[in-house]
């Protein structure tokens, strides 16, 4: 049991987690935390992929870990994008329905 | 003994990743998010990948956080969501736990010669004379990823920007905290953000033979700048000004300009000028990081307000 | 006795060195003219001119029936598509009668809706039914007849639909949903059919020369035959029938009941193998004809209007005529298609003749509405097959094709049904010009204008004489022949017989309610009702699979039910 | 080493430089120019390809697969590009601000600025969507992808009402999720073989290696790629993004967007898995793609309001595509080549029909105020080329000769008899019919006579025009011959003979 | 060799002391009851813990630069926590008081 493997069955468990806030998350920022746990743990699973790849001189296979990069900037920009959405939304909705404020908000 | 640390740190992560997950409420998961991006980074330098334990900090829970945190102050209160069918959640844990179980068998089950890009790295490394085998990846293997991963940063700053009810997109954002700006963040403000300038730079400049590059040292500078910003040290930048909008095509098109350079000197497209391929590396690497700053800060200030309201 | 190697009635010879190109350009012309004057409507110039040039567009097509040499074929696109026009006898038939229909048709339709404001909308909708019908009876190849097909039904919505009642917008839903039910089982039976032969857009001929011996006989002969009964109106496809035929203008269902049927009638023709026997399927064929031909008599005499009542009797006649065609597979007599193209043919010319008959009655004041029953009486016995008239020729020409056994004998027997109908016909017309003369509110007291009765008398005319100079043509047998004492008796009973049990129904007959038209359309009514359960379920299904919670489980299940069946696939 | 290949990915992108930096009007120019060049540089792939006789390639940066990344045209991608560059030119015209309109009150509702922000997500969709048709490296393809889903949200909430926000989001939200599954897969395959290019990766699936997990890996990444296809089940986000769009947004979404990731379970399964195993997971698809075609029919049928019937269209006509699934992956060649040519045309002439239609709904929607079928009826005089545009796009969705939609229907329903599977055929006939139910109940209800007083508006001609040329568009494709189309099979089987030693 | 030794012996007690300081400000987070006073313990044991550490490491460290960065890293931390306590208790005095004047406070969210 070498190290990379105990992070690559940590990365499965973290997909494992992610997928459950993606099902249950009632609201969409539960959902987008789903998402970056999710990201996360595929991203651990290719880092123990890439530690076991250690070769010629490297202890860990670079490609991988610059698709890891890549991946967790383009996941940000997921979030960003998501959370920019999700607060005009809000915001709207908010203005929209100030009016009932009082009662259930519909 | 390190399998034993190594243990402890997955056991944590896997807590951490719970604590997201399963709590109702909006503002304790960002925060347990933020706490599990942290190990997350330690589980990354375990796995001797400092690079992306720098990015996944940097990036991945702190410019995150920061984005995460101001979503839910902006979040109303969450009206009663209407109860889940109450079959949902045991359904999700157990197919949550059966994806997992399949996930480590298949880890498991990896082939165990694992097949590797590395030597071929090794072979193609010393011609673009960098010393960081991931810097070299990512902008002479696989330029192109990186290229089109610049264009998606714009693209979603675009999206932000469009989602401003002032049409020409050219005014203020909103600041990022109605009330001014408590005195110890104005002092830390002042203090940190040389500090951290330099730290970015010194990453940037390290980034061509140790851990280190554009992506990380980007991140630090945008941190600086939005530090700068939250303690009211300077204005929140118009969406409109020129200069801004340069920075933030510096990067995509800079890198893009010397793609298209690469035709005349390398004889193909994102190839670098044999001989002198570290200097334009470098260029290309301060152009990213500018653009990536800018890009970062201005995508967590949000969109531009509209003209009239403050 | 008779084949396609036939001299054309009208006989050109005279200009022998052109007669190729010219025949070829006749037939292109006949479609093209009304063709390009309906996209030409687009122009408002062309639009003030049209009403005026309608009668003349259906000359080229009536002048091809004539004078183009049957067999003549011309390819009109390259190859890969392959449009390709032929002539062969039944088609001239149906082509000629089809092109006189128009031509009155046109001249009664122009006065019929001088001041209806959306007269150049149904100008372009007459435009483009009359280009689809000419192209479906010209047109040899699979693909080329599936879209002639597809042109003359989805523009014959154009006619039905044209006074947008609410009645009408029903009728015409009902239309188009059993137009579309009509394409898919074409598409199907054309598909399979074209693969036997090697090329992807095979002539008909070859491909059904190929259909005894393909694989997949059965379906494309069920399908083929459901596909163009439901067009002809064969029980229980004939629903559409008579609510579409009565909601429609005059002239309008006119067209429909004349030639927009016959598309039917020469999908049979060209889809079913001549001289082949198909024992099984002629039976059904005759079976259903026989029965729907009835069952038309029988549901037509309870309807109050006179539309309605023709509507039925098309149903009844085209059941005739699928009884004529299954008689004539089921044993393989050769010139059976010519017979029933020819007896469609007579009913085309007869039936148009009728409603515009209807039409004329309608705007008469009651005295000349007796004139014009009168006539409307004359055509519905020629029609049932009244001695010394065209239908007579008709009638003693199918008995050519069914031989005396029991199918012979019904078929007798439904021409004393057809006569019983015609007269029923013939006294709506009587009392309809008392009842809404008024209501046309034309002010020259009575009589019907002139642009109304001409036509319909030219047509009724050419209706009743027609037959005779086509008789000879078609049978090989001179006329004489019919007029033998033994065949004027054998054909004089049934209509005898069956204007006996007219006098006696209008005498004392029991008050019969009125059947509603598409009369077991109503009895299936719980099939709309089912729909639209089916529907209400399956978008309320459609929202709960589009929650987030069960979206995400799908996509979960998807990926899991996936990997597991590549798996046990994978596993050695 | 064919440089157009680089150009068809990096051209649209040299667009967006003036669109970001000078004024709307002139950026707009720019970037119409730049989807020209697209045209143009696609249709010189496209004839290169053709004179070739096989599938040009390049190595980016010079470093061969499966160190570099490798961009390859075959028949195949070059027609979607081909087909993709025209309706984005068209879209891009359409959404000009026209000569008159400045004035029209659509310019007036707050999105003058707007249009600079539509044109640099239409050049990036480009962008995308060249990168998705052409790259041979896994990873590049989920960079696509994401390019594709970041380029397509923003134009679904482009006006910034509420129903189109929270829409954009769910859209976002779930391309996520099936973008992340997507790149499991990859993460697993990059395990077993260590390397992402398809080429290799099909050499060493070939070997029968890799076994459970490879297949694990495989159902994966189409489960992604279905949910970015929204694919019945997964469709939970295609109605209310596609119809709450602005009218040229929703024609470019439902037209080449979702062909994006449809394009790539395609080559996932003809490419890179091996026969066998593609026979395996045929089956699967095409009945997901038959539930589509029936259920999402059904549902557009019962629809109120146009957008949301046009934008079920599309979920359903997706369906065609995985029928294609089975039928081509069979072992007799003539009747899979003929399957292949029809889904491949299926996917243009759908392409051009919805553009037009989605295009010719905005027009009637803007023309009379709402696009609430009850209120449309005779509408047909207000916006004659519109409706003429909306019924011969509906042509080619129902399968009536002579259009695209016609030869495509004629060429799957031959493959699926000759290969006896009836349910197939039986369902793309079932498709035609609920077509032919939901287009001529739109067509019926503009044609009759209106019920309440008409507006006095009319339709913006030369935009109509537009929609009608698409449409017509749709009706040439009609014209093709019916039989297997050589062009599609250059460069089939995947390898990169010739370019690397 | 006996240098190692006496450097391994004082990098041991001192970095024991520094986690005994960790623990005890863990702790006072967890016991005490409101705000400022775990603002306090947290920012006042984890501080001198954290300089032990660095005290205790500074031998291990292979050259004067990595000794330099790791005091750095401690002046970081000092002034990021110092100001971070300082916002942090504003803010909540700030939250008491509008709390206090306005309304019961409504159940501050944890």
């Amino acid at each position: 049991m070498t190290g990379a493997l105990l992070f690559g069955l940590a990365g499965a468990a973290l997909v494992g987690c992610g997928v459950y806030g993606l099902l249950t998350a009632s609201g969409a920022l539960g959902r987008i935390l789903g998402f970056n746990v999710l990201g996360g743990g595929v991203f651990l699973i290719f880092g123990a992929v890439a530690r076991r790849g250690a070769a010629a001189g490297f202890s860990a296979d670079p490609v991988p870990q610059a698709l890891v990069i890549t991946g967790i900037v383009v996941a940000f920009c997921a979030t960003a994008l998501a959370v920019a959405l999700l607060v005009r939304l809000s915001t709207m909705e908010a203005r929209a329905a100030p009016a009932d404020a009082g009662e259930k908000e519909t | 003994m390190s399998l034993l640390f190594d243990a402890v740190l997955c056991l944590l992560l896997l807590l951490g990743a719970l604590g997201v997950v399963a709590t109702g409420a909006a503002r304790p998961a960002v925060i347990a998010f933020i706490g599990y991006g942290l190990l997350l980074g330690l589980a990354w330098v375990r796995l001797d990948a400092v690079d992306v334990a720098l990015t996944e900090i940097a990036i991945g829970s702190g410019i995150s956080g920061v984005v995460l945190l101001h979503c839910v102050r902006a979040l109303p209160a969450p009206p009663r969501a209407p109860a889940a069918h109450p079959m949902l959640r045991p359904l999700a844990a157990a197919i949550a736990v059966a994806i997992a179980a399949a996930l480590a068998l298949a880890v498991l089950a990896l082939p165990e010669p694992a097949p590797t890009r590395a030597a071929d790295v090794a072979a193609a490394l010393p011609a673009t004379d960098l010393g960081n085998p991931v810097t070299g990846v990512l902008l002479v293997f696989r330029a192109l990823d990186t290229l089109l991963e610049k264009v998606v940063l714009f693209l979603s700053l675009v999206g932000v920007w469009a989602l401003s009810r002032d049409p020409a997109c050219r005014g203020r954002p909103a600041p990022l905290s109605p009330e001014p700006a408590p005195a110890p963040s104005a002092f830390l403000a002042r203090v940190l953000a040389p500090i951290g300038v330099l730290v970015g730079l010194y990453l940037l400049w390290a980034g061509a033979d140790h851990p280190g590059g554009a992506f990380q040292s980007g991140a630090v500078l945008a941190a600086m700048g939005l530090l700068l910003v939250m303690g009211d040290q300077i204005r929140v930048p118009a969406a409109g000004n020129r200069s801004l909008r340069l920075l933030m095509l510096a990067g995509p098109f800079g890198f893009l300009a010397v793609g298209f350079a690469g035709w005349a000197t390398a004889g193909v497209f994102l190839g670098y000028p044999p001989g002198a391929e570290k200097a334009v590396i470098i260029a290309v690497e301060v152009a990213i990081t500018l653009s990536i700053a800018v890009t970062l800060a201005l995508i967590v200030l949000g969109p531009p307000a509209d003209e009239g309201r403050s | 006795m008779t084949g396609d190697a036939l001299p054309p009635p009208l006989d050109l010879s005279g200009l022998a060195p052109a007669m190729p190109v010219l025949s070829e350009t006749l037939m292109v012309v006949a479609i093209a003219l009304p063709l390009a004057l309906a996209f030409g409507a687009l122009v408002p110039a062309v639009r003030r001119v049209l009403p005026h040039l309608l009668v003349f567009v259906p000359l080229p097509a009536l002048i091809a029936a004539l004078a183009v040499p049957r067999g003549l074929s011309v390819l009109v696109a390259p190859d890969p598509f392959r449009f390709t026009l032929a002539l062969d006898a039944p088609g001239a038939l149906l082509l000629g009668g089809a092109a006189l229909l128009w031509m009155t048709a046109s001249a009664y339709a122009m006065a019929y809706l001088r001041k209806d404001p959306a007269r150049p909308a149904f100008i372009v909708w007459w435009l483009l039914t009359m280009a689809g019908s000419f192209a479906v009876f010209l047109v040899a190849d699979v693909a080329s007849f599936y879209l002639a097909y597809a042109l003359v039904s989805f523009s014959a919505y154009g006619l039905a639909a044209h006074d947008d009642t609410v009645e009408a917008r029903r009728a015409g839903a009902l239309y188009l949903a059993l137009t579309v039910l009509g394409e898919a089982l074409l598409i199907a039976a054309f598909v399979m059919l074209a693969s036997g032969p090697a090329d992807a857009n095979p002539q008909i001929r070859d491909a059904v020369a190929l259909l005894p011996a393909s694989p997949w006989k059965t379906p494309i002969l069920l399908l083929i035959l459901l596909g163009f009964t439901l067009k002809m109106g064969l029980f229980p496809l004939h629903v559409w029938m008579p609510l579409a035929h009565s909601v429609a203008p005059v002239p309008g269902s006119a067209a429909l009941s004349g030639i927009v049927v016959k598309a039917g009638v020469i999908g049979l023709l060209r889809f079913l193998p001549e001289g082949v026997p198909l024992p099984g399927w002629g039976a059904l064929l005759c079976g259903a004809g026989l029965f729907t031909a009835y069952y038309g008599v029988a549901v037509g005499l309870t309807q109050r209007h006179p539309k309605r009542a023709l509507a039925y009797s098309t149903v009844s006649q085209m059941g005739v005529v699928a009884a004529v065609i299954g008689a004539g597979i089921m044993n393989g007599t050769a010139g059976t298609f010519t017979i029933a193209a020819f007896y469609a043919a007579n009913h085309m010319l007869l039936k148009g003749a009728m409603f515009l008959m209807v039409g004329v009655a309608m705007a008469a004041s009651p005295r000349r509405a007796l004139a014009a029953a009168a006539v409307a009486a004359l055509l519905g016995l020629s029609l049932a097959g009244l001695p010394l008239s065209g239908g007579a020729m008709a009638k003693y020409a199918i008995k050519l094709i069914v031989p005396d056994g029991g199918a012979g004998v019904l078929l007798t027997l439904s021409a004393a049904g057809s006569t019983l109908l015609m007269a029923r016909y013939a006294l709506l017309v009587a009392r309809s010009g008392t009842e809404n003369q008024k209501t046309e509110g034309k002010e020259m007291q009575g009589r019907p204008p002139r642009g109304l009765v001409l036509p319909a008398l030219a047509l009724a005319v050419l209706a009743l004489f027609a037959p005779f100079a086509l008789f000879a043509e078609v049978t090989g047998v001179p006329v004489s022949a019919a007029f033998t004492a033994a065949a004027l008796v054998k054909g004089f009973w049934p209509v005898g017989l069956g204007l006996g049990v007219a006098a006696l129904l209008a005498w004392k007959g029991p008050r019969v309610p009125e059947v509603p038209a598409g009369d077991i359309l109503h009895a299936a009514g719980f099939l709309s009702a089912t729909g639209r359960t089916i529907m209400e379920g399956t978008v309320a299904a459609d929202a709960v699979l589009r929650r987030w919670p069960v979206a995400a489980l799908a996509l979960l299940g998807v990926a899991v039910s996936l990997a597991a069946t590549l798996t046990f696939a994978a596993m050695p | 080493m064919s440089a157009l290949l680089v150009l068809a990915v990096t051209a649209p992108l040299l667009g967006l430089v003036p669109l970001f930096l000078l004024g709307p009007r002139t950026g707009e120019r720019a970037a119409l120019a730049m989807l020209a060049v697209n045209l143009a540089v696609t249709a010189g792939i496209a004839e290169q390809v053709a004179q070739g006789g096989r599938a040009p390639g390049y190595f980016v940066g010079g470093f061969a697969p499966p160190l570099g990344v490798g961009l390859r045209a075959d028949g195949f991608s070059a027609a979607m590009m081909l087909m993709a560059a025209l309706v984005l030119l068209l879209t891009g015209l359409f959404a000009m601000t026209g000569p008159g309109d400045m004035t029209r009150k659509v310019k007036a509702r707050g999105s003058a600025g707007r249009p600079a922000t539509f044109f640099i997500l239409l050049l990036s969709l480009a962008c995308a969507l060249n990168l998705a048709f052409l790259a041979q490296d896994l990873f590049t393809l989920y960079v696509a992808l994401e390019l594709l889903t970041f380029a397509a949200v923003p134009l679904v909430c482009l006006e910034g009402k509420a129903g189109q926000l929270s829409a954009a989001l769910t859209y976002l939200l779930f391309a996520l999720f099936g973008s992340v599954l997507y790149l499991l897969g990859v993460v697993l395959v990059y395990g077993l073989f260590g390397t992402l290019d398809i080429a290799h990766l099909a050499g060493l699936l070939a070997q029968g290696t890799g076994g459970a997990t490879a297949a694990a890996a495989l159902a994966l990444m189409s489960a992604g790629l279905m949910a970015k296809a929204a694919l019945f089940p997964l469709h939970l986000w295609l109605p209310p993004a596609h119809s709450g769009a602005p009218p040229a947004a929703s024609a470019v979404l439902s037209a080449v967007v979702i062909k994006a990731p449809l394009f790539l379970l395609v080559r996932l399964w003809s490419d890179l898995a091996p026969l066998p195993l593609t026979q395996v997971a045929g089956p699967i698809f095409a009945v997901c793609g038959a539930a589509a075609i029936v259920f999402c029919g059904v549902v557009a049928l019962a629809q109120e309001r146009l957008k949301l019937l046009i934008a079920y269209s599309t979920a359903a006509q997706i369906g065609y595509l995985c029928l294609m699934f089975p039928l081509a992956a069979s072992d007799d060649g003539q009747w899979s080549a003929l399957a292949w040519t029809g889904g491949t045309l299926h996917l243009v002439s759908h392409a051009l029909s919805k553009a037009a239609m989605f295009l010719a709904a905005g027009l009637i929607a803007e023309t009379m105020g709402h696009d609430r079928l009850s209120g449309l009826s005779g509408v047909g005089r207000l916006a004659p080329v519109s409706v003429a545009a909306f019924g011969l796009g509906g042509l080619s969705l129902m399968g009536l000769p002579p259009s695209g939609g016609f030869v495509a229907k004629v060429m799957l329903l031959t493959s699926a008899l000759q290969q006896g599977s009836w349910w197939i055929a039986t369902v793309v006939l079932a498709g035609g019919l609920l077509a032919g139910g939901y287009v001529l109940r739109v067509v019926v209800i503009a044609l009759q006579h209106p019920d309440a007083g008409l507006p006095e508006a009319r339709e913006c001609r030369w935009r109509a025009l537009i929609a009608l040329a698409l449409a017509f568009g749709a009706m040439l494709v009609g014209f093709m011959p019916l039989a297997p189309l050589p062009f599609l099979d250059i460069g089939r089987p995947l390898s990169w003979e010739g370019l690397l030693p | 060799m006996a240098m190692s030794l006496i450097a391994d012996a004082f990098t041991l007690v001192f970095v024991a002391a520094g986690i005994a300081f960790f623990a005890a400000g863990t702790l006072g987070l967890v016991r005490l009851p409101q705000t400022l006073s775990r603002i306090h313990a947290l920012t006042k044991a984890d501080n001198v813990g954290l300089a032990l550490v660095v005290l205790g490491l500074l031998p291990q460290a292979g050259n004067i630069f990595d000794a330099a960065k790791m005091v750095a890293i401690w002046l970081l931390a000092q002034l990021a926590s110092g100001a971070v306590a300082q916002v942090m208790a504003e803010a909540v005095i700030a939250e008491a008081r509008d709390g206090a004047d306005a309304s019961p406070p409504e159940e501050s969210r944890p």
